[in-house]
């Protein structure tokens, strides 16, 4: 299996594709067909353009402060590649990427950066969790999911994501040792992206991997370049097979960059060099997927061209769509903190638009 | 119908929900095999099975943040916080989870999540056993709260709460788990979360309390005999409040007081005088009274008798605000 | 004197306090090396070194945990907590310990220990970034709990906080932490803790805020001219809360009026309006009002208007009140 | 180094002594000398009489709930007797022999358990932090009071205890990762007892030794006989010695069973046989190391029924004056909260004594 042929505590390290798009680790190439291969490239450019461009929009004071997914595409898309549509994605505060993939529409997503719920509102068939800002709880939340699921034999399992950084937190022990403990079909990736804010991934913890943190649960835990989507495609792919057959959890370290800043009002040239970035751009998992699916001809530059050409648009004019929604009515914000709204904050909401018209003119 | 305890009436109604909703599941720190610390659970795992009413780790937060994914995906899930004392580590998942999720995600994921704990003092506990923390849920907006003071009340509120399509906080009074025994429908039925209940009609002053400390008023009360027209409100449900039902009282009495364990300041007293204010301010004939534990930490029991207040000293209260001119 | 934002005061500060007690530690996530997400702490590692002004990995309750064991062997720990909506999974190390260490211990573990988290809204920000949670702090026996308004205070409260040998809850105003500069002595002074402010004397009504809020309600008052002599008041300190000075004025004026970002139910207004009752309740002539946020979870930016209130809402509420037959 | 002789993830136990207090492995047989090993096991036996009696006061009504410590006295003399002076314990709730061992008056254990805070004020040269009923709260003061002490370059070093189920908690990840981030001198000793209350230690985790939980912190750990006196005496001393040399924190799992109640309040024939209960008795630790005493010539049938006689004698004493100190005055209760009382809390105080004179006769 997989997972007994990478051991944490020897650092040693997963992974299948090299720099130039090369398979260097035949036994474990994933078996995936040409127009996942495609459908997985697109989303990950597409999830790049859309990060750029709400990069751009944010400076211009247009979206909030969000949080930047460039770098960490592999470590997203390979997994939900791997994934089943009926499966869970829960997701932490960094994974656009992946729940693009899921089928989130990309104008939910912007909607939610431009601060407003409904961009939490997935539509009903998928199976996402909304964005989740306090670090680590919700690897309970997956935990939970994942417990359902097997009570009701849905053949679900789940996927959750958490950062480096955020593996130091009791919600993340909690969680993963609670998914053990009951043999949840769930997977937890962390995302090591070498920092945490300002703070490096040596600070989080002394332990020499983050995967090695599998075995204060009992459960089998893997060390992946996360910059190498058809690793983190298999690697998912196996932990997904366990959990659906009753054998339990994984963790997944998936080691990877945050190439931007931490969110819009981070200024990562306080606490990095710009020669480490510039290291890790040359693992860009964009580029090393492009490499590998034109050496099997899967892709070239004229729909490289097409393709950065239509996602431009198609961003651009999301954005506008979701500009023109502004800010939102009263009902948004009182209508769905309980099914029935109690009669004291019926009384609130109607005094308060009893204010907006008395005090129209004022 | 059954002569049941207050704690036999929710190992009833827990039994009723487990047995005509498959969704509905129960678990907690030995909470499955053995029932619980309090037995409250007894003999639910082994009728309902141990997938469905099960044992846990240490763990609060993964206790109540399993809860959310547990709704999520469809259960209707019943975590048991061993005592409230030690909700604490969890309370990051009801304040920023369990009463945000329907609103974070419009609707998509409503929480209908009970989350049991026994609460109180007077049982000559421990350090973290005695607490009164009905204000850290009733200020958290999306959440409901309710604490029961019958047995027949203990089975409506929590049929009540489970059906309950938002999250509920349900507060055991542990110190009358078994006080004493009162007739309990076998079939199933609701006491409607929000509604206060009016337990004795008067027209001098309105008292308002609940839980345990509801008993002391009513012996309270008693001991006073018949020169004072009382009338006593079991509150019930802390969040949403049932003003309507206490203002009306104060309309009518013109004084007002309220009764809990809880500590003074910020304790729900301050929220019902504030409502008493805003909706009867012309009716007070007296300033609105407290009676509560001073704001100081929870003495071990060698000291609680002087924290927690008692008939006497309810009745003490009640004369002076009678009497006041 | 130097011309100092509030933000500037708070370093200045921590500053001073670090350089003239060598016990005092100044820690949290990215604190150290970055000086913080808000760059309040920024310098002081590289003044005071990388033992006393470090960062920590995510982990709030060992955060909070571990000061109540520096506190315990000797020191005068200043954690910070990142944003006040963080604070939850910590909360159990604030509530159970740091606020009852000297209880328990009978005085031998005095807990002198200031926890600095930025608060409130108006900026903007992602969801869990712009909480008011004092009643959650206020509400706990053996905490006390401040909010400076502006630079001269901050610098006056914080000192004041770390030389006392009781936990300080200190919040931080955010949306004002660059908003305007004051004359801030350079030497150190103190501003006690438990005083209002009267920051302007009037004869027909009382208002009472604190923090980001006093400058809106500074700005109403403003913008309603003459015509209204309000006597306004900065709490500063939440807990223990100065009811003497709000007590006096409301004697004098016979209206109240708090003005707070936090929720309606169970905030801080509801517990001055239970003691001005408690105090005050014959000189009252008119209901007292609170001016709070809804019962609602705190909307993302583009509702945050509808929770948050501004001058012109509070101008319009005062009005009502000092009118009112 | 001992820890690198023994491997939780092989099970591998660290042991010295046998059932019949024989020396099984000379190699690490602790060096101490005769005095401290009587004091070590008197300690032991005062423990043991300790609990007995509080138990019998208990049943009869005279003392609150309590939590029982039969059984497990090795695993808290063994590390308390490698500890200095000045090294700091940090309970849990269970550790009432460590706690008599540095120096906590059975008085005062005797008086929190009556249900009296003065019961938590220790002499001020005792570095012992009160009994502390959360669970895993503790560690993370033991994090803070080791990092106090590495600033301070004061030469202590920190000994927390927490139970098998309580590593299941996120204070427990944070308090031990934290140590291990500041490298403070601080030693976790793990009491697996096999219950939390009802909960067997499966339930806890599924990891297969609580040790190997410290690998997920970049620590050592080692998993020892928690019923041999000695083996904990040795691990801890060695654990001790790295802390102090700035090596960083160590985690212990000492294997042993409660032999009594969870606490008074608890039936533990609900969750276990008899059966088990008597394998275990055979191991009893005093019993086991009474023999290694005997054939030490340091112990005898005379000096046994002597010091049974003279410790039954004080424990009942003990407890007779802390029975006559009753319920206690209104200024305990107010006057312990700040140290100065705040004014509103002063006339509260005021009200409530005027109350208790005005109703003096009603
Ligand atoms: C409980 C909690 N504490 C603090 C924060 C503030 N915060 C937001 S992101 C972040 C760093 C997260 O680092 P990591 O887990 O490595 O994830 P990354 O941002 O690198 O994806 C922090 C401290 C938070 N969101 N939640
Ligand atoms: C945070 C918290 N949750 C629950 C409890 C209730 N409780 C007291 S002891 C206990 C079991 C502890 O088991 P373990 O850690 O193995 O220690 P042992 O009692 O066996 O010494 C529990 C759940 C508590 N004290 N603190
Ligand atoms: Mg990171
Ligand atoms: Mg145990």
């Amino acid at each position: 299996m997989l997972f007994d042929h990478y051991d944490p505590l020897k650092k040693e390290m997963f992974g299948v594709l090299d720099k130039d798009g090369k398979i260097t680790n035949k036994d474990f190439e994933p078996d995936i067909d040409d127009d996942t291969l495609v459908h997985m490239y697109k989303t990950m450019v597409l999830a790049r353009i859309a990060d750029v461009k709400a990069l751009q929009y944010q400076r211009q004071g247009r979206m909030l402060t969000f949080a930047p997914v460039q770098g960490q595409e592999a470590c997203q898309i390979g997994p939900m590649a791997a994934s089943a549509k009926s499966d869970w994605l829960v997701p932490a505060f960094r994974e656009a990427a992946a729940m693009l993939y899921k089928g989130v529409s990309l104008k939910q997503a912007y909607l939610y950066w431009f601060g407003n719920e409904r961009g939490s509102r997935y539509d009903d068939d998928v199976n996402v969790m909304p964005i989740n800002v306090p670090i680590g709880s919700q690897v309970n939340h997956a935990a939970g999911i994942a417990y359902a699921a097997k009570l009701k034999k849905s053949g679900e399992a789940v996927i959750t994501y958490i950062g480096d950084g955020g593996t130091s937190h009791g919600e993340f022990h909690e969680g993963v040792n609670f998914g053990a403990v009951y043999s949840v079909p769930m997977v937890t990736i962390i995302q090591n992206n070498q920092y945490a804010i300002s703070t490096p991934r040596e600070l989080a913890t002394k332990a020499k991997t983050l995967a090695q943190k599998a075995s204060s649960y009992g459960i089998p835990g893997i060390q992946v370049d996360g910059n190498d989507v058809l690793a983190m495609y298999e690697a998912t792919k196996v932990a997904l097979e366990r959990a659906k057959n009753g054998d339990g959890p994984t963790l997944i370290e998936a080691v990877t960059y945050r190439l931007g800043p931490h969110t819009t009002s981070d200024d990562p040239s306080i606490y990095r060099k710009e020669t480490e970035v510039e290291e890790w751009r040359e693992k860009d998992p964009i580029t090393r997927f492009k490499k590998y699916l034109s050496n099997r001809k899967l892709w070239n530059k004229d729909k490289e061209e097409k393709l950065q050409e239509e996602t431009k648009k198609f961003v651009t004019n999301t954005f506008k769509e979701v500009e023109k929604t502004g800010q939102y009515g009263v009902d948004d914000v009182y209508d769905y903190n309980y099914e029935t709204m109690p009669d004291d904050l019926k009384a609130q909401k109607e005094a308060y638009l009893a204010y907006l018209k008395e005090s129209e003119g004022e | 119908m059954a002569k049941l305890t207050l704690l036999g009436a929710i190992n009833n109604a827990l039994d009723q929900q487990l047995e005509k909703d498959k969704n509905v599941v129960v678990y907690g720190e030995d909470a499955g095999f053995e029932g619980g610390v309090f037995r409250v659970t007894k003999g639910l795992q082994k009728k309902h099975g141990k997938d469905r009413v099960f044992d846990t780790p240490i763990s609060e937060a993964a206790i109540l943040g399993s809860a959310v994914g547990m709704a999520a995906n469809g259960l209707r899930p019943i975590p048991e916080i061993q005592f409230s004392g030690f909700m604490f580590p969890g309370y990051n998942q009801i304040a920023v989870h369990i009463a945000r999720m329907r609103n974070r995600s419009r609707g998509k994921y409503p929480m209908p999540i009970v989350v049991r704990m026994p609460y109180g003092g007077g049982v000559r506990a421990l350090e973290h056993h005695s607490e009164s923390l009905e204000t850290l849920f009733a200020h958290i907006p999306g959440l409901k709260l309710v604490i029961p003071a019958t047995p027949y009340d203990a089975k409506g509120l929590l049929t009540a709460a489970i059906k309950d399509n938002d999250p509920v906080i349900y507060f055991e009074p542990k110190k009358i788990y078994r006080a004493f025994k009162q007739e309990v429908p076998e079939e199933e039925y609701e006491v409607p979360i929000g509604k206060a209940r009016i337990v004795k009609e008067g027209s001098d002053l309105t008292v308002v309390s609940w839980g345990a400390m509801l008993h002391e008023t009513q012996k309270a009360i008693k001991d006073l005999g018949d020169d004072y027209s009382i009338e006593l409100i079991d509150l019930r449900t802390i969040a949403p409040m049932d003003t309507k039902t206490v203002i009306e009282s104060v309309k009518k009495t013109g004084r007002f007081m309220v009764v809990h364990e809880a500590v003074k300041t910020l304790g729900i007293g301050s929220e019902l005088i504030s409502r008493v204010n805003e909706g009867a301010f012309f009716h007070l004939e007296a300033q609105p009274t407290r009676v509560t534990a001073p704001d100081i930490t929870v003495p071990l029991p060698k000291g609680e008798h002087h924290h927690i207040v008692d008939a006497k000293r309810i009745a003490h209260e009640i004369k002076k605000l009678a009497h006041f001119e």
